[in-house]
Parts: structure tokens; sequence; C-alpha cells
């Protein structure tokens, strides 16, 4: 296990770097702990493969260090740094048996057959291949190739950290519920650090303990799940996490009171904020609370999803989305009331916080 | 792919089955008219039943002849096939030189086969060719008209040099083919250079190889005009191969029924090895 | 309208779909739910007349179209893969069925301009398609469907390769761009939180049947059998082989849940009992809710809610609950079934009594 | 039509749009592009292996090369790394003697007839083979193979009859249709497999936009595998080139190619050796002209397209 | 069109005929039932029954090649031979 510290990197492929946007990942500084379990959250081509990548030690940064535990790791080749990756397609080894699949990390390293048995078997057990133990991986399902890689990546005890690349893509969604819980319990019980990329909210916030949302090569913000979705740092945050993501509404800020379209609502507290900045209001959908009090909005739809229903209503001529129970009830002169709490201020899209 | 069933794909397919039936069937139902039948010129023909058949199948001629085109063939898979693949194996993946460097290794591949033939018959000769010149002067007398094994030795040598190209370029198709990811993860499993051959490259190599081998084994089994250009066969007959002594009887001595019997026993060998490496072929992509 | 009349499709040993019945109007939106390979992509394509069914007859709009070629049929199509064609400009791609349509050039422009507006395209119609990312490359597609104006829309999966947001935006779009039009509408997934977003219809499909056709939120709420129940479960659903004897459902002596009164009148017997995630919980959400011990795997926070994954006996349960809550693994926590919304099934897997709303 | 998830998200997404264009998508993703180390350091020693393999290949080329500029003096007097008197006296020959370049121009007619039949009837039947399943399909493939296989030696004699029975020996068309025996069956195979890789769904989607099959073929199939085309053409000029036996067994004078004007010239009076080495360099030209312009696409041709 | 040069006699005509008519025959088994009733026979990998037809056919001519080398002329042996392994083929392969 491994303490890894990102120290100023930045990336571009190709040659050119005349603008800071050539770089396809900006600086990014960070220290991420030893057994920590991180998530790369972001939209396609926001970077996350890259930093994956350099960790991995399958790209070099173009600038800055990368330290495994205070040691530079930066310029070793991805034999001696010691981590295991698991890719988006399945990487199998076709003419090998399942068993020989999961032992070929260890018998690399020149580890004790004893030592390959016990962990193969338990790794074995865990994917649920241990049917498939003496067959060959070839004539496997895409799902079952992917399993036998993602044992290949939790084979070894002694990993710095398990990097997985959009593991589960190819995964039948039933079966993506089972094998993310696997992972994270595996995480709980040996403590592996694991950096985790994916573009999917669900999958990184319930996999992680901390999340890192990229956006366009940057890092927006890094926080547990519960941060990033009661106090998204950035509009975008707000966006990308949560579905429907969090309604952003245009409001002017005047000390403690904030206002919209003619409403006003007081905040508990007055937010910095500097002059000329654009000021938006951010307020999550499970945190407006629909009912015959507050202020007054028009409903275009309600989606009846089962467990909750989601209403599309104009507010102050902007259009949000509230989430209602299943029971709930939807009145025919519908108001709404924020909840005080959970509401964040935004300027310039950044978040900013009270004077306290 | 799913496919759909339509037979009316059957009329996409007419042209090509008229032009080779025309090609192909016509004139394999004349060799089998002639294999049964004698003649002495001027379309007359007598029942011979199976005569010719006997005649081909006890004649130590041809045993000799199909005995050498398999050794020939052995020995050009046992050398191309295995070079072919350390080259490209040792070829980058990518830069600007890798186009220019297949045009130059394709380029023995394009060139008519009698110059072949040619080149290495003014190469190889003790008085005006590099090769043979330069052994000379070591002290090798290497004269290919007069020695079997010199004449053997050039003609596997012409061959190789025809031929491995063929090999290199199927195995690097095949190696620039393999997803980045897999060289990844060998690297994180840590394994050594000799376990990605084996376990990566030649696996996903398998498909190549197999439509490597079948042809550079057919071309082989039938070749005909480099070695009669170089050697004419000889000497004695150390590199008569049946497509050599078939024209040889045919055109030469104008023989049609034997050579007729000899073509269709030719034919049916290639049409069972064929066969089989067919067989192997798309049974292993079914596996795939 | 469309309807398929008992068509069925073999494919020389595999029957791909079985005799099937299906009836769309005009102007609703018609979702196919089923896993992979349970036919959903072999009834579009009968649908659509890429495919002849093998027996059975297709009307539409009362007009028999079983061996009319796609090309004189005004469907649309999207596939998952994004398909465009790489030679063309995002223009001509767009302009494509028109062109063959025969349209006039300012005709042409006019709806290419409108259809690339609505979708985002404007900046890239003179790219070529496969310079575009994958959710340009799919709106392109889309945008070819559009200016079609067909009256069979059908959509198979068309946001599968996407990334989360966009496909949650694009869902979103989809249905208006098309409603307008009145064309029948289909659209294949396998996602259950997809149908109930896109609501409308919902067709059950599996092993190339459809087990279940009925509004989208009435084939969640009442299944006619557990398959149609397991495939819009997400997370999976929680299932459990009970014993019903009077009041209380059994497993060998010990009561486990309390029968609710829309199960009361099902005969006693084994059955299985089904139900959602969400209405397994921590805190009592009814007085007739049922307590159980059950010992925790793992949870998983998503933001608004987490997942508890539970072991109840050798049974493996989610519960979805609101709000953020990390227990431990490995202990032991009182939850609560929340019995009105049991559901029933017989040994054969057909429901025997759904749940109702109504019960509530 | 605006409704607010697209508004909210419309501000991220444009900005996303503007600023990536597909191409930083792509440039994450691609593989080949990571600038791995252990590459960028073995770079010098990378070329070893091919680099000797070449200059294997290219000395006996050099070796006729090299005698085409000498006089038969030169060349009987001994071996000599490079022409110590170069003369053009044997490319003169060639060029001003009909019944030498009169070789090259049949060869070429020929080999460009046989590639035009060949590969436009092998495009419909390779259609047919990589989308459609029917009645004996796979053993017709197999057939077809098979005649790829087939020794020419077999086919010489009875061709000369078949063709005499029809007044066409000693015509180009003759050695055409001819060497379709071994190139249709190739065409067929390449274009297949790069028909193959053409998703089906394209044509499918063509078909519902309204395309007639003809004109979805000419339009939009036919540049789709523009590349499997030229490879395809490129294999049937290369073996109609290089074909001898039943290229001579065909022809008499009026259509002989130029690799049998060779071989008759070669042993009449005693070997003009100069001569011959020139006619050799000038069969080479044409190939490494048409290689030059499939080189992109070698590789993934030699391997039929199936890579 | 002079075609004499081909030199046809009843024997090979008939021979040609049934080749002809077998492949006929097995397009309208195939049309009848189709499918090809494709399984895994003692060579360990998937055969239809034209796959089988080509092996009989194959195996047949090297009988009759293997009788004339080593035994006498008299090819109706052979014939009947090639008439039992053509039935084993379509049973086992």
């Amino acid at each position: 296990m491994a303490r890894i510290n990102l120290d100023h990197i930045r990336h571009a492929y190709g040659v050119r770097l005349s603008a800071p946007d050539d770089y396809a990942l900006k600086e990014v500084h960070h220290e991420w702990d030893d057994g920590g379990a991180y998530a790369l959250l972001g939209p396609s081509g926001c970077g996350k493969t890259t930093l994956l990548n350099i960790i991995s030690g399958l790209v070099q940064p173009s600038e800055g260090r990368i330290l495994f535990d205070g040691e530079d790791v930066t310029n070793l080749p991805t034999q001696e740094r010691n981590i295991a990756q698991v890719f988006q397609f399945p990487v199998i080894y076709d003419t090998m048996t399942v068993y020989d699949n999961l032992a070929f990390p260890l018998r690399n390293r020149k580890v004790p057959e004893p030592e390959v048995d016990r962990r193969v078997r338990e790794i074995i057990e865990m994917i649920g291949l241990s049917d498939w133990a003496k067959k060959k991986a070839q004539g496997l399902t895409a799902d079952q190739k992917q399993k036998i890689s993602l044992g290949r990546g939790l084979v070894r005890s002694d990993v710095s950290a398990i990097l997985f690349d959009e593991p589960l893509t190819v995964i039948d969604p039933h079966m993506k519920w089972v094998l993310r819980s696997q992972l994270k319990r595996l995480h709980k019980q040996f403590g592996f650090t694991m950096v985790y990329v994916t573009h999917d909210q669900t999958e990184a916030l319930t996999f992680a303990d901390k999340v890192v949302v990229m956006y366009d090569g940057e890092i927006v913000q890094i926080g547990t799940p519960a941060e990033l979705f009661e106090k998204p740092k950035h509009t975008f945050v707000g966006y990308f996490i949560g579905s429907p993501g969090m309604n952003v509404i245009p409001a002017r800020i005047d000390g403690r009171t904030v206002e919209m379209g003619g409403q006003t609502i007081d905040l508990g507290f007055a937010p910095k904020i500097a002059s000329g900045a654009r000021t938006e209001l951010g307020i999550r959908p499970e945190f407006i609370r629909l009912g015959r009090v507050g202020m007054p909005v028009t409903i275009s739809k309600v989606e009846d999803i089962g467990r909750q229903k989601i209403v599309r209503a104009q507010f102050a001529d902007k259009p949000i989305a509230i989430v209602v129970h299943e029971d709930g009830e939807i009145p025919s002169e519908p108001r709404v009331t924020f909840d005080q709490a959970s509401i964040n201020i935004y300027a310039d899209s950044w978040r900013v916080g009270g004077e306290a | 792919m799913q496919k759909t069933w339509n037979n009316k794909a059957w009329f996409m397919v007419l042209p090509v089955l008229v032009l080779v039936a025309f090609s192909a069937v016509i004139p394999l139902m004349t060799v089998v008219n002639y294999s049964v039948q004698d003649t002495f010129g001027n379309n007359e023909f007598f029942w011979a039943g199976t005569e010719w058949f006997t005649e081909v199948l006890e004649s130590a001629r041809f045993w000799d002849a199909l005995q050498r085109n398999l050794f020939f063939s052995g020995v050009i898979l046992a050398i191309e096939i295995p070079l072919g693949i350390f080259i490209a194996l040792n070829m980058p993946k990518k830069g600007l030189g890798v186009p220019f460097c297949l045009v130059f290794m394709a380029l023995p591949l394009l060139i008519p086969w009698n110059v072949v033939g040619t080149i290495w018959q003014l190469l190889s000769r003790a008085d005006i060719g590099l090769v043979g010149y330069s052994l000379a002067r070591l002290g090798i007398p290497f004269n290919y008209a007069s020695d079997p094994l010199h004449a053997w030795i050039t003609v596997v040598v012409m061959d190789v040099w025809h031929w491995t190209s063929l090999v290199v370029l199927l195995a690097y198709a095949g190696l620039v083919s393999i997803p980045d990811s897999y060289y990844q993860a060998t690297k994180i499993d840590g394994a050594s250079r000799w376990a990605v051959f084996r376990y990566i490259q030649l696996p996903k190599l398998k498909r190549v190889l197999l439509i490597a081998v079948l042809l550079r084994f057919m071309d082989s089994f039938m070749i005909y005009t480099e070695p009669f250009v170089v050697t004419g066969g000889g000497p004695g007959s150390a590199t008569t191969f049946l497509s050599i002594d078939l024209v040889k009887i045919a055109v030469g001595q104008f023989d049609l029924g034997p050579a007729a019997a000899m073509s269709i026993i030719y034919f049916l060998i290639v049409l069972l090895l064929s066969w089989v490496f067919y067989t192997v072929m798309t049974s292993s992509d079914a596996a795939n | 309208m469309l309807e398929l009349n008992g068509i069925t499709k073999v494919d020389g040993a595999d029957t791909h779909i079985h005799p099937t019945n299906l009836i769309l109007e005009r102007g609703t939106l018609n979702v196919l739910l089923g896993p992979t390979l349970s036919g959903k992509t072999s009834l579009m394509r009968l649908m659509a007349g890429l495919d002849k069914p093998t027996s059975g007859t297709i009307r539409f709009d009362g007009k028999d179209v079983t061996g009319v070629p796609v090309q004189q049929r005004g469907v649309a199509m999207v596939y998952q893969q994004f398909i465009n064609y790489p030679a063309f400009t995002v223009y001509e791609n767009i302009a494509s069925p028109m062109r063959i349509a025969g349209k006039d050039k300012a005709t042409i422009d006019r709806e290419v301009r409108k259809a690339a507006e609505i979708l985002k395209l404007t900046p890239y119609l003179d790219r070529m398609p496969l310079s575009l990312s994958g959710g340009q490359q799919q709106r392109t597609a889309l945008a070819r469907a559009i200016v079609k104006n067909a009256a069979l829309v059908l959509l198979d999966e068309p946001l599968a390769n996407l990334d989360y947001k966009l496909r949650e935006e694009l869902r979103e779009e989809l249905p208006k761009i098309f409603a307008a039009s009145g064309a029948i509408f289909v659209y294949a997934t396998t996602e259950p939180s997809e149908a109930l977003l896109l609501g409308g219809n919902t067709a059950t499909l599996s092993h190339g049947s459809i087990t279940q056709f009925g509004k989208t939120i009435d084939v969640y709420r009442n299944p006619v059998d557990l398959f149609s129940a397991r495939t819009f479960a997400d997370p999976p659903l929680n299932v459990i082989g009970l014993t019903k004897k009077g009041s209380g459902f059994f497993s060998g002596s010990d009561t486990v849940l309390a029968v609710p009164p829309h199960l009361a009148d099902i005969p006693d017997g084994f059955c299985t009992i089904a139900f959602q995630p969400h209405h397994l919980s921590l805190h009592r959400p009814h007085a007739t809710a049922s307590a159980v011990q059950a010992r925790t795997i793992i949870s998983e926070i998503a933001g608004s809610e987490s997942f508890i994954h539970v072991a109840f006996g050798e049974h493996r349960w989610v519960m979805l609950v609101h709000g953020i809550h990390d227990i431990d693994a490995d202990t032991d926590v009182g939850l609560f079934v929340d019995t009105r919304h049991l559901m029933a099934f017989g040994a054969d897997g057909r429901a025997i009594a759904g749940y109702s709303q109504k019960a509530a | 039509m605006k409704t607010h998830a697209t508004a909210i998200s419309t501000a991220q997404t444009d900005a996303a749009q503007t600023l990536r264009t597909g191409t930083t998508q792509a440039a994450e993703r691609r593989p080949g592009t990571l600038p791995l180390p252990a590459r960028r350091t073995k770079a010098g020693v990378a070329w070893l292996v091919p680099t000797l393999y070449i200059v294997f290949l290219m000395l006996p080329i050099y070796w006729l090369v090299n005698m085409s500029f000498k006089t038969n003096t030169e060349i009987m007097s001994g071996v000599s790394l490079f022409p110590q008197t170069p003369t053009l006296r044997n490319y003169m020959v060639i060029f001003s003697d009909p019944s030498w370049y009169k070789g090259y121009i049949n060869s070429i007619i020929y080999v460009v007839l046989n590639t035009i039949i060949a590969v436009s009837v092998a495009l419909p039947a390779a259609y047919a083979f990589s989308r459609y399943r029917f009645l004996g399909d796979k053993h017709l493939f197999f057939w077809l193979l098979t005649n790829r296989m087939a020794p020419p030696a077999v086919f010489a004699l009875p061709f000369f009859q078949l063709y005499s029975a029809f007044g066409l020996i000693d015509t180009h068309i003759a050695v055409a249709l001819a060497h379709c025996l071994f190139n249709v069956p190739l065409a067929v195979w390449i274009l297949e497999g790069f028909m193959s890789g053409v998703p089906k769904e394209i044509d499918e989607t063509a078909y519902i936009d309204g395309y007639s099959f003809p004109r979805f073929f000419v339009k939009i199939y036919i540049p789709l595998i523009a590349s499997g085309i030229g490879v395809a053409a490129f294999f049937c000029f290369m073996f109609s080139w290089v074909e001898l036996l039943i290229a001579r067994t065909l022809t008499t004078t009026d259509a002989k190619p130029i690799a049998a004007i060779m071989t008759r010239t070669v042993s009449a009076s005693g070997m003009d050796w100069g001569v011959l080495a020139a006619a050799g360099v000038l069969t080479i030209i044409p190939g490494a002209l048409v290689i030059y312009f499939v080189r992109n696409y070698i590789a993934k041709g030699f391997a039929l397209g199936r890579v | 069109m002079d075609f004499s040069w081909m030199a046809w006699t009843l024997p090979t005509a008939l021979f040609f005929l049934t080749i002809l008519a077998l492949l006929i025959g097995m397009g309208v088994w195939e049309y009848v039932s189709p499918g090809g009733n494709p399984r895994v026979g003692i060579l360990r990998f998937e055969t239809t029954r034209g796959d089988r037809l080509f092996v009989s056919l194959l195996g047949s001519a090297f009988i009759h090649l293997a009788w004339l080398g080593l035994g006498g002329p008299d090819l109706w042996w052979a014939l009947a031979l090639s008439v039992v392994y053509a039935v084993g083929v379509f049973k086992l392969v």
C-alpha cells in the first residue's frame, strides 16, 4: 500500500505547447492517502484516463513528479511501480486456464506455489468462477472475461495501488451491483489504495471514499460523496453529480438574502462575493419541498419513475426539477420551499461560503 | 456479425461462378476425360481405363517428385515461418520508416517468378555472380548446376528470399492489431518478453499464421517457375518437383494421358491439404 | 397504428421471436425492456421491415406491410453503435434521406439546419462524422432520423454507448423531439431506470417473447411474473421463498413477514415473495411493516441515497434508503419490510397477486 | 423545447464542445500514441533486424541493377560491385526493339484487364458472402478458395485447348480470363475480409433512408471499402504480373508477356547477360510503383483484411 | 463451337452427372430441412452434411487411388468400400 503524491503534474500529448489549453491534463497537485479508495469522475475527454495512466506509468507526465510513499517513481517503468490495473475491456490470456490467468502475475514475481494457490483460490471464489478454474479462458463470455481481469488485478497482496479504468462497462447491469459491492468490501477488508476511473456517478459515489471530479483536464473538486452532493464547489459538480443534477438559478445576493425573480429567501449567512461576479443559487431537487406553502411554481411535467417522482416545473421563469417521494402528493396550486441549509451560492460558477 | 438468410444472394455470386466455372470446371473435366484415354494427337482418343493411374502410381519418378516436393515444403515452412515471425516481432510498430520498410519488404513478391529465377542465377553463378564468385574466392567451390546439394541450397535460399516477406507482412499485420491494453496488462503483470510472446502475441497471431502456412505450403507445393529457370529440375532430377515433372510430361513429351492422371492425383492431394488447413482455420475462428 | 399479428422469426435452427402480438398506437412512446439477447433488436428489425417475419403479419395503419421492403416503409432507425456514412459530411449525412426522397435543395437546406439546430450540431455541419465525439455522432444519426419525418421511429439502445450525463440529457430531449410528429416511437433499452424516465408504454421481453405490455408505471407496479419484476428492478429485486400459513409468511416455523391485506386472499402454501430495494428500510415506514433481523455486508453511498447490502439468512438483499447511512460491515441490524408493497409469485413464476398502490 | 436540465447543462456542454472538439478525446484513447519509455530508449536498436533483412532482400536486386549497366565483356570478365564502364546500351536494346518493349505493353494490358474483371465480379460476390447466408454458401466459398490453391501446371494444357476452341489463343483477354482462375477467388477473399469489417447497420441505415441497392452500393459502400478495393486490385495485379506458366502457354507472339520474351531471348544467341538484367530490372519497376501507392494498406492487405 | 477436344466418354460423363445429381440432391435436402444438421463428430469439429459429402467424395477418390496402387484394376471393390466409407462418414463424422 502506498500514499500517492502527484507533484505539479501536467501532461500534453504531442509537442506543441503554446497555450495552457494544449494540455490534456492541466496542473494536478495532490496527495492521496494510503489505503484510500478514490474515484476519478468526469465526462469523456476530461483527462481522467491520462491521469490514471500517469499513475500506472504507462504515460510519463510532461511535467511534474509522482511519488509513492515519498519515493520518486516518475521515471520508473510500470513493472517496477508495483501496481495492478484493470482495463475497460477485458484483457485475458486466451490460451491459459482461468486459474493460470489469475496465477500469472504471482508466478511472474516468483511467489511460492502454495501461496499462489491460496491467493488464486481465494480470488476465484470471490469472482464466482470456481467452476471454470480449469477451463480455457478463451470460450468465456465478456462478463466472465472481465471478472478474470478484475481477479488478476486483485490477486497480488503486495501492490502499492490497484487502478481501475471503467472496469464495469461490459458487465451486465445486475452483475454490476454484485461486483461493485464486492470490490468495496475487499477494499474495506484489505485496505488497498484503489483508484477507479468512471463517467458513471453512481459507480464513483458508491465505490469511493473520495471522489475526484474532473472537467476539461482539471480537477474541479475532491470530496466525499456527501460533500460533493451537499456542497458542490462548482456548478459543474452540482450538475454532474446527482440525477437530475442540481438546479442552478440566477440570483441576486444582497447581504444575507437572495433574490430570484421577485422571490426573496433568507440564507442565514452572508456570502462573500467579489463585485461584478455572476451569482447563482444552487439547490438539489431533493431539497426542494413541494407543498401548499412557499413560492409559487408552474408544473410542466411529472415523471413517475416508480420509487419517486420527478417534477419538472417553472420557477422564476427558470426550469427546475423537484424530487417527490413515491407516495408524495402534488398539490393543484403548487408552491415550493427551499431547505435553507442546502442552499449553495455560486459566484462565477464557484461556490462561496459565509463570512463566519 | 449476424448474417441474414437470403437465397437471392446467389445472383450476386453468379458472375464469379460463371467465370470460375469457365476457367476451372471445364478444364478440370477435360483433364478427367484425358486421364482415362490415350491419344496420338488430332483429337483422336482411345479408351484406356485406369491404366494411366496405375502407371503413375507405380512409377518411382512420381513418388520421388512427390517426396521431394513435400520435403521442400517442409524445409521452406521450417525456415520462413519462424524467420518471418522473428523479423515482424523486431519491427517498430510506428514511425515514418514503417511504410517504406514494408514497401521494400514486399518488393520481391512483385517480381515475375522467372525473373526471380534469373536474379538468383545471376547471383549464384561462380563466374559472374556475386555470391558464387565470393564463395569460390573463399575456397568453397559452389556449383548449383552440378552439385545436387548446392542446387537445393540455391533453390531454398531463393524461396526464402522470395517469400519470407509474405510471412513478415502477415505477422506484422497481426501484431499491430493487438490492442495496446494487452501490452500494458503484461507490463503490469510483470510478464517477461518471452511470456508476452507466448501468451499474447502468439495466440493473437494464430489466425494470420494459419493463412501464412496455408499460402506458403500451397505455393511451395506448386512451385514451378523459379527452380525451372535456375536449375531446370537438375542436376539429374534433384530439383524436379511435381509441377516441373508434370509440365515435362504434358508439354515436353505430349503424353496427355499420364499427364492428366498425374494432374488429378496432384490436384486431389492439394484439395485434401487445402481442406485440412481450411477446416483448422475456420474452426479456430469459430472458437474465438 | 402498428399491429404485429402472431409474428415469429426463425433463422435456421434458432428461434429469435416466438409468436408475438403487439399493437402500438400513433403518437405513443413504447419501450422494449429486456436484457441483452432477449429479442429486442430482432423485434425492431421486424417492425422496420429489415427482416421478414417467418410467420404472421404486420399491419401499419390497417395496411398489410408484411413483405414490403424497408425502402418503401417510411421508418427511421437509430442504432446503439454510432452509424453514419463515414464518407459524407455531417450535413450530407442529415440530408441523405431527403436527397433520396427527391426534395428540392431549399427544403433540404432548411430541414437540415433546423434539425442541426435542435440537436446542437450547427457548428459541425461541415465536419466528417468520424472526427466527432461519440455524443455528436449519435446526434447526427438522430438528426437523420428527424428529417425523415417517419411514421415509425425505432431507437435501438441509442444512448447505451454514451457517457452517463450525456445520456441523461439526450434521454430528456428525445421524446420531445419526436413527440410533435405523431409518430410511433419504439425505444429498446436494458435499463429499467431509462424505461421509467421515458414513461409511455413498456413491453418487457424475455427469450424472444413479450412477457408483459402496458403503461410503463403499471408494468413496474404490477408485474405479471417474476421475470418482469426482476427486469424492472434496479438495484436488483429482493426475493425470498416463503410458505404462507394464515396471516404469516413462514420460513420453517418462524414467521418472517406478516401477510398484508392485498395478499390475504392468496391460497396458503409456498410462494416466492419479492419487493423493491426501497421497500426495505431502517425505520418503520408504516404501522404494518414487518421487522426483520439482517447482517450488513457493505454500504454504498450515492450522494442523496445509500445502498446497503445485507444478508438475510442465505438471501442477499439490497436496501435503498434516503440520506447517508454508512453502516459497518458484518453488523446485525433490525430492518423493516414495507409489506404493503410485497409481490407474490407462484412456483411457475407467475404473479399470484400484484402489489397495488391503493393498498396504502 | 428547452427544459431545465438542458438549460443548466447547456453552459457546461457548450463550453466542453467548443474547447474539446473530439480531438482531445481521440488523443486520450488512441492506441499507439502512448509514448512508452521502453520504446523511446530502444529506438536505435529497433531498426537493426528489419535493416539487415532489407539488405538481404536488396542485395540480389542491386546485383541485377548493377549488371544491367555493365557491358557483356565487363560482366564476363569478373565480378565488380560497380559498373566500371557504365552503359545504357542494354536498355537501348530493349527500348528500340518492338519485340522487346511490346512484351511490356502486352503484360500491362492483360494484367490491367484481369484486375478490372476480377475486382468487378468479386465485388458483388464478396458482398453476398459477407452479408448473407444462403444455400451452400460455405462450400461455395471453400470451392472458390481451392481454385486459388490449384496448381497452374494442372491447368496449362486444358487451358490451351479451351482457348483454342474459342479462338482466343494469343490474345490479351485469354490470359486475363485464365488468370481469373486464381485472382477472382483471391479478390473475393480479400474483399470479403474488408467488408466484414464494415458494420451491416450502415447498409440497413441506407435502406431505411430509402437507398436502392445499386445506388447504395455505388454511392456509399464502394467509397467505404475503397482501401479494400485498392488492396484487392493490388493483389490481382501482383499475381497476374508475376505468373508465367499460363501466360506463356496461351500466347505465341501478339500477346506474349515480357517475362516469356526474356526466357526465349536468353536461349537464342548465346547469353546477352546485360540485356537480360536490364529486362529484369524493367519488370520490377511496375510492381514497385503499384506497391508504393498501397503502402499504407500493405500489412492489412496481406492479412486479407482480416486483422 | 468445337468441343471435341474435351474428349467426352460415357463413363466420365456418367461420373460428372452423378456428382451433379449429388449436389442438386444436397441442395434440395438443404432447402427442405435448412441448417445442414451441424454436429460435432469423431473429427472433433463441427460438420454439416455438406462437409460430410465432401469428406466422403474426397475419401472415396483416395480409396480408389489406393486400390489401384496397391491392388488390382478391379475398381468395383473400391467402389463398394467407398460406399461403406461414405455411410460411415455420414453416421460418425
